[in-house]
């Protein structure tokens, strides 16, 4: 097993990595993308901790957590294709900052 | 897992390098395509992870639900950009900012890492993989009332994305 | 013949790595048979559909024909069209074929035979079969071909669509599955192939679940691009789909990828719903019986997916995609709820098997009832005849112009 | 956003084709053939496709132009015969009995009553024939993998057998002449037409027991491809797909030429016309081909000339003109031709059906999906030599 703090280094750094999309794509894809990434960091983060836990406290919380991540994540996914698709029909783009207005 | 500790630990090092180096591809392809093609593989690697971490049902949700998520997500962004001739600038204007912001974000997170003292866990002949019938008990005992919900909102959610794409009648 | 324990390949004891290598290269090694096996069988049931007689002249009845075929791939110029999407071109088959690949790891040949009998199996299997259509997609979208780009966006989203009901159904054996181990023996089996294959050893669960084994069957045929579902390689609308633009051996692993998913498919279909290596009247038949009984009932549907190419045309997309959407997800979802219902209420297999074949019927009846009203009435010739008037009426006759009339 | 399509010269369209780019997915244009599998021989087609839906198609033809009709004016009018296997190729005897015709009534030649037996014999046989490679071709558009076609395939194989039986070739017989037949047909020809008839209704029952009731078969070709009744004339459409949609125009029954008028059969019409109904009046034609070949092989005089009595060397036509149609397979086949009073005619024209009958492949197309537009062109089976001519 790796050490916990292992685990935690690599998901920061995942975190950091969907953040760093998040505020430099202009795409709405790319950004749902990073999104993602930003998520699975969290869950994964869930999980170690977790397992890790799991051996002296024998609470998997965690990995239900994971679970319940993963799931509403799918929904996400198409929610905000759901409006990405829309605002492309509105707006004949997907970059996040042109659709600047209020109204239309 | 024979001897494995080290082994365990070269595994989970080269998974997370190359998940990693699939998510920097994610946020700097110059190509929807590209970038999506690299966020399946760092998937890929989270679920590798999950696998060292010994949850398997966890690994396998993440391929299954996320692996055809993805795959729209492709369909989607070949919708997209084949929309237009000319390449589109995929970052903003403010992307140093970002990457200055993201690259403290690292620090600071790192920082409170290392700084922690972590309970040190038991050790790893300890160590139990987590059956499917503890997660499902735990979820249909505990978990519930969030389980219906999700349940919920899922339906919901499902039913806004069909409003949201199909077709209006009058336009 | 692998064997559960690691480092036991064979019952001979090893380390674990050449252990692991061997377990790698008995796959590989029935992979390659397998696919040239099926090469062979479908060129050979299609004759007979055709009233042709396939190959005859490789080897005593054409039997080497695979293997010819297959020297011709591997010596085959690789071409890569010069506009075609470098990296997505080359990787695509790989893609493709590694899922496929590893699926074969939790299928059991026999009650011991396996690669690992994982306890997540079925999850796993659709799980990792799930990643092959990023290689169909990859390969249509980084082939810059029109005809690819229409084919791999068909298979992406008919996937997607025929996944759904297929898990649903694997949902609702493997509930039944639970149901009945939970009385005799260990519930967490319930996910895992093997487990599920132990405990049919008097009742097939296609008695159990009739309509999850005919919604698995539609939904093997959509997953494997067979008609009456393969669009995206129909040859007269796509050209051939994603792989029109491959060549050589990047094509061979597309069809070595088809070959071995479709032996897989099936094989998982008649471990969970014919029994895979039981003999159905319980008796313990022993280790060669079982391996002849596993490939005995695979055979048997493979022929069955295999003379669905023979008789059947393709539908079209939407089609496709409202059978699976309007039809067999709601019944698959029917299909999990009485599961539930009844066994919640504690009710015996036989009510579950009896409310699962009358959903069958019930499925059955609508698609009929569609189809004929699609079609206007309760006949399909709506064709008339009007009899023959022989009337003489004056033939065309030769008019007089001047000659060289015109300029 | 609503543009209109831009239409090509010389169309005309009952209405304009409207696109509707609510959202903007690209229109991609597909080029269907010259080398495509579906477009039977050398057609191409540019859809132009939104995601799976059609939304406007340009056909593409020329690709076979060979002069046939220049080729003709050069010729002696026995020397052209052999241009009029190579229009229809799949109905050869038809569109040669076309042509002997057309000279026959130009010039004045009565033929022999034995001849025109023969001819019409092998000329329904034909039909039975392309009618056949229709419903292969066909079968393997809606999908089918080579079952239909072999079946078909097995079938046409027995009737080419009988011509060549009679004539020596597969394909370009080359054998009706101006005034008779080039020779009499070999002894067992009755015996031999009789057989290859009761296999061919094997065939035919099998095509049909493979194709009509199939639910996927029909689901593909019902309600697709609709052409009214209207449409269709206007168009100029005529043979099966005339007759699918409705309009009971049969050239042997309202134009009879030959000895047509001594045989009963009957005219199958289809109701809806889609391309199910297509099939359907192909599909039963057949059975009424075969029923025509049974009636004249009984009546065929066992004995008599072939050849029209004192023909002369050189064909000379009185100065004038004639146009000449019959019902080939695919529709009215028709040979203007204009004598100068040379040995040469003036002037030749065909009239080709698939010529006219692809013209209506637009509207059947526009705002369906791509496959239904494979389907709906194989419905028309075109043949493209006779297209380009």
């Amino acid at each position: 097993m790796p050490a916990l703090e292992h685990v935690l280094v690599v998901n920061a750094v995942l975190f950091a990595i969907g953040a760093m999309g998040v505020l430099t794509r202009r795409n709405a894809v790319l950004i749902l993308l990073s999104v993602e990434l930003m998520l699975n960091a969290v869950s994964l983060n869930m999980v170690a901790f977790a397992v890790y836990g799991h051996i002296d406290f024998g609470n998997i919380t965690g990995i239900v957590f994971a679970f319940f991540i993963i799931v509403i994540a799918a929904a996400e996914v198409a929610l905000a294709l759901g409006i990405v698709v829309r605002t492309f029909r509105n707006r004949a783009t997907a970059n996040v900052d042109e659709v600047n207005l209020l109204k239309w | 897992m024979g001897d494995g500790v080290t082994a365990t630990q070269v595994v989970f090092w080269i998974l997370a390098v190359v998940m990693l180096v699939s998510a920097l591809g994610v946020v700097t392809a110059g190509n929807i395509v590209y970038a999506a093609l690299f966020f399946i593989a760092a998937l890929a690697g989270v679920a590798g992870i999950y696998l060292i971490l010994a949850v398997e049902f966890i690994a396998l949700v993440q391929l299954l639900i996320y692996g055809s998520a993805v795959v729209i997500l492709i369909l989607f962004a070949l919708m997209l950009t084949r929309a237009r001739e000319r390449p589109q600038a995929l970052f903003g204007r403010t992307r140093p900012l970002g990457i200055a912001a993201a690259a403290g974000l690292l620090a600071a997170l790192i920082g409170g890492i290392v700084a922690t003292q972590w309970v040190t866990p038991g050790s790893a002949a300890d160590f139990q993989p987590i059956a499917l019938q503890q997660i499902g008990d735990v979820i249909f005992t505990v978990w519930i009332v969030p389980f219906i919900i999700v349940g919920v909102l899922l339906s919901i959610a499902l039913d806004g994305a069909i409003m949201l794409a199909s077709p209006d009648e009058e336009e | 013949m692998p064997d559960l324990v690691l480092g036991q390949f064979a019952g001979v004891d090893m380390p674990d790595w050449v252990d692991a290598l061997l377990r790698i290269m008995f796959i590989v090694a029935l992979m390659t048979v397998n696919a040239f096996a099926l090469i062979y069988l479908e060129r050979k049931i299609l004759a007979r559909f055709q009233a042709r007689v396939g190959p005859t002249r490789t080897g005593p009845i054409g039997t080497l024909q695979s293997i010819a075929d297959a020297l011709k791939l591997v010596t085959k110029e690789d071409v890569r069209p010069s506009t075609a999407d470098r990296w997505a071109f080359e990787l695509a088959p790989y893609i493709a074929f590694v899922p496929v690949f590893l699926i074969f790891v939790p299928m059991p040949f026999t009650e011991t035979w396996f690669i690992r009998d994982l306890n997540l199996g079925l999850l796993y299997v659709f799980g990792v079969l799930g990643l092959n259509i990023v290689g169909v997609i990859m390969a249509g979208w980084g082939s810059d071909n029109k005809y690819a780009l229409l084919g791999g966006v068909r298979a992406a989203a008919q996937a997607i669509s025929y996944e759904i009901p297929m898990l649903l159904i694997v949902v609702s054996v493997v509930m039944v599955a639970a149901g009945r181990l939970a009385t005799d023996g260990d519930v967490s089996a319930a996910v895992s192939i093997n487990g599920i294959v132990a405990d049919q050893t008097t009742t097939p669960y296609i008695l159990l679940q009739p309509l999850g084994f005919v919604i698995f069957l539609i939904g093997a045929l959509a997953e494997l691009h067979r008609p009456p579902f393969d669009m995206p390689i129909a040859e007269s609308e796509v050209v051939g789909g994603y792989f029109v633009e491959y060549s050589g051996m990047r094509w061979g692993m597309f069809f070595l990828a088809e070959y071995t998913a479709l032996f897989l498919i099936v094989l998982l279909a008649s471990s969970i719903f014919l029994g895979g290596w039981n003999w159905p009247f319980g008796a313990d038949v022993g280790l060669g019986l079982q391996i002849v009984l596993t490939l005995v009932k695979t055979s048997v549907m493979i022929v069955l997916v295999i003379s669905s190419r023979a008789l059947f045309p393709r539908l079209r997309i939407d089609q496709l995609m409202s059978f699976s959407w309007k039809v067999l997800l709601p019944f698959a979802i029917v299909q999990v709820l009485a599961n539930g219902i009844i066994m919640a209420y504690g009710g015996p297999d036989w009510v579950v098997g009896l409310v699962s074949f009358a959903l069958l019927l019930a499925l059955f009846g609508l698609v009929f009832a569609l189809t004929r009203t699609r079609k206007g009435g309760d006949t399909t010739r709506t064709i008339q005849t009007t009899p023959a008037r022989p009337r003489v009426i004056t033939s065309p006759e030769v008019t007089a112009v001047e000659a060289g009339g015109g300029d | 956003m609503t543009t209109t399509q831009q239409t090509f010269e010389g169309e005309i369209l009952t209405e304009p084709v409207v696109v509707e780019r609510e959202f903007e997915t690209v229109d991609m244009n597909i080029n269907v053939g010259p080398q495509h599998p579906a477009t039977h021989g050398v057609f191409r087609m540019v859809l132009t496709v939104d995601g799976e839906i059609v939304k406007d198609a340009i056909p593409y033809i020329g690709y076979m132009h060979r002069g046939g009709e220049k080729l003709s004016e050069n010729l002696d009018y026995r020397g052209a015969l052999g241009y009029q296997d190579r229009t229809d190729y799949l109905a050869a005897f038809n569109s040669e009995w076309v042509y002997c015709n057309a000279v026959e009534r130009l010039a004045g030649i009565e033929i022999p009553e034995r001849a025109e037996y023969v001819r019409l014999i092998l000329s329904e046989f034909n039909r039975v024939l392309s009618h056949f490679m229709f419903m292969g071709a066909f079968g393997t558009d809606v999908g089918y993998f080579g079952t239909a076609f072999t079946w078909t395939f097995k079938e046409r194989e027995r009737i080419q057998d009988l011509f060549e039986a009679v004539c020596g070739d597969r394909i370009m017989y080359n054998y009706f002449r101006v005034g008779g037949l080039a020779w009499e047909p070999h002894e067992s020809f009755v015996e031999d037409s009789n057989w290859v008839l009761d296999q061919v209704e094997v065939g035919i029952a099998d095509v049909d027991n493979l194709m009509t009731d199939n639910e996927v078969f029909v689901a593909r070709c019902r309600d697709v491809g609709v052409m009214s009744a209207e449409e269709a004339i206007s168009y100029g459409v005529t043979g099966p797909m005339l007759r699918a949609s409705g309009v009971p125009f049969d050239l042997r029954v309202d134009e009879p030429y030959s000895i047509y008028d001594r045989f009963y059969w009957e005219i199958p019409i289809g109701e809806r016309g889609d391309v199910y109904d297509r099939y359907l009046v192909r599909l039963e034609e057949m059975r009424q081909s075969v029923s025509i070949i049974r009636q004249a092989l009984d009546q065929m005089p066992t004995s008599g000339p072939i050849v029209a009595e004192r023909l002369p060397a050189r064909l000379r036509p009185e100065p004038g003109e004639i146009y000449m149609r019959q019902e080939n397979p695919r529709g009215e086949y028709g040979i203007y031709m204009v004598s100068d009073g040379t040995d040469k005619p003036w002037r030749v024209k065909m009239r080709s059906p698939c010529f006219h009958n692809l013209s209506s492949l637009r509207p059947q197309v526009v705002n369906s999906y791509l496959a239904d537009a494979v389907v709906a062109l194989g419905s028309i089976d075109i043949v493209l030599c006779e297209v380009d001519r």
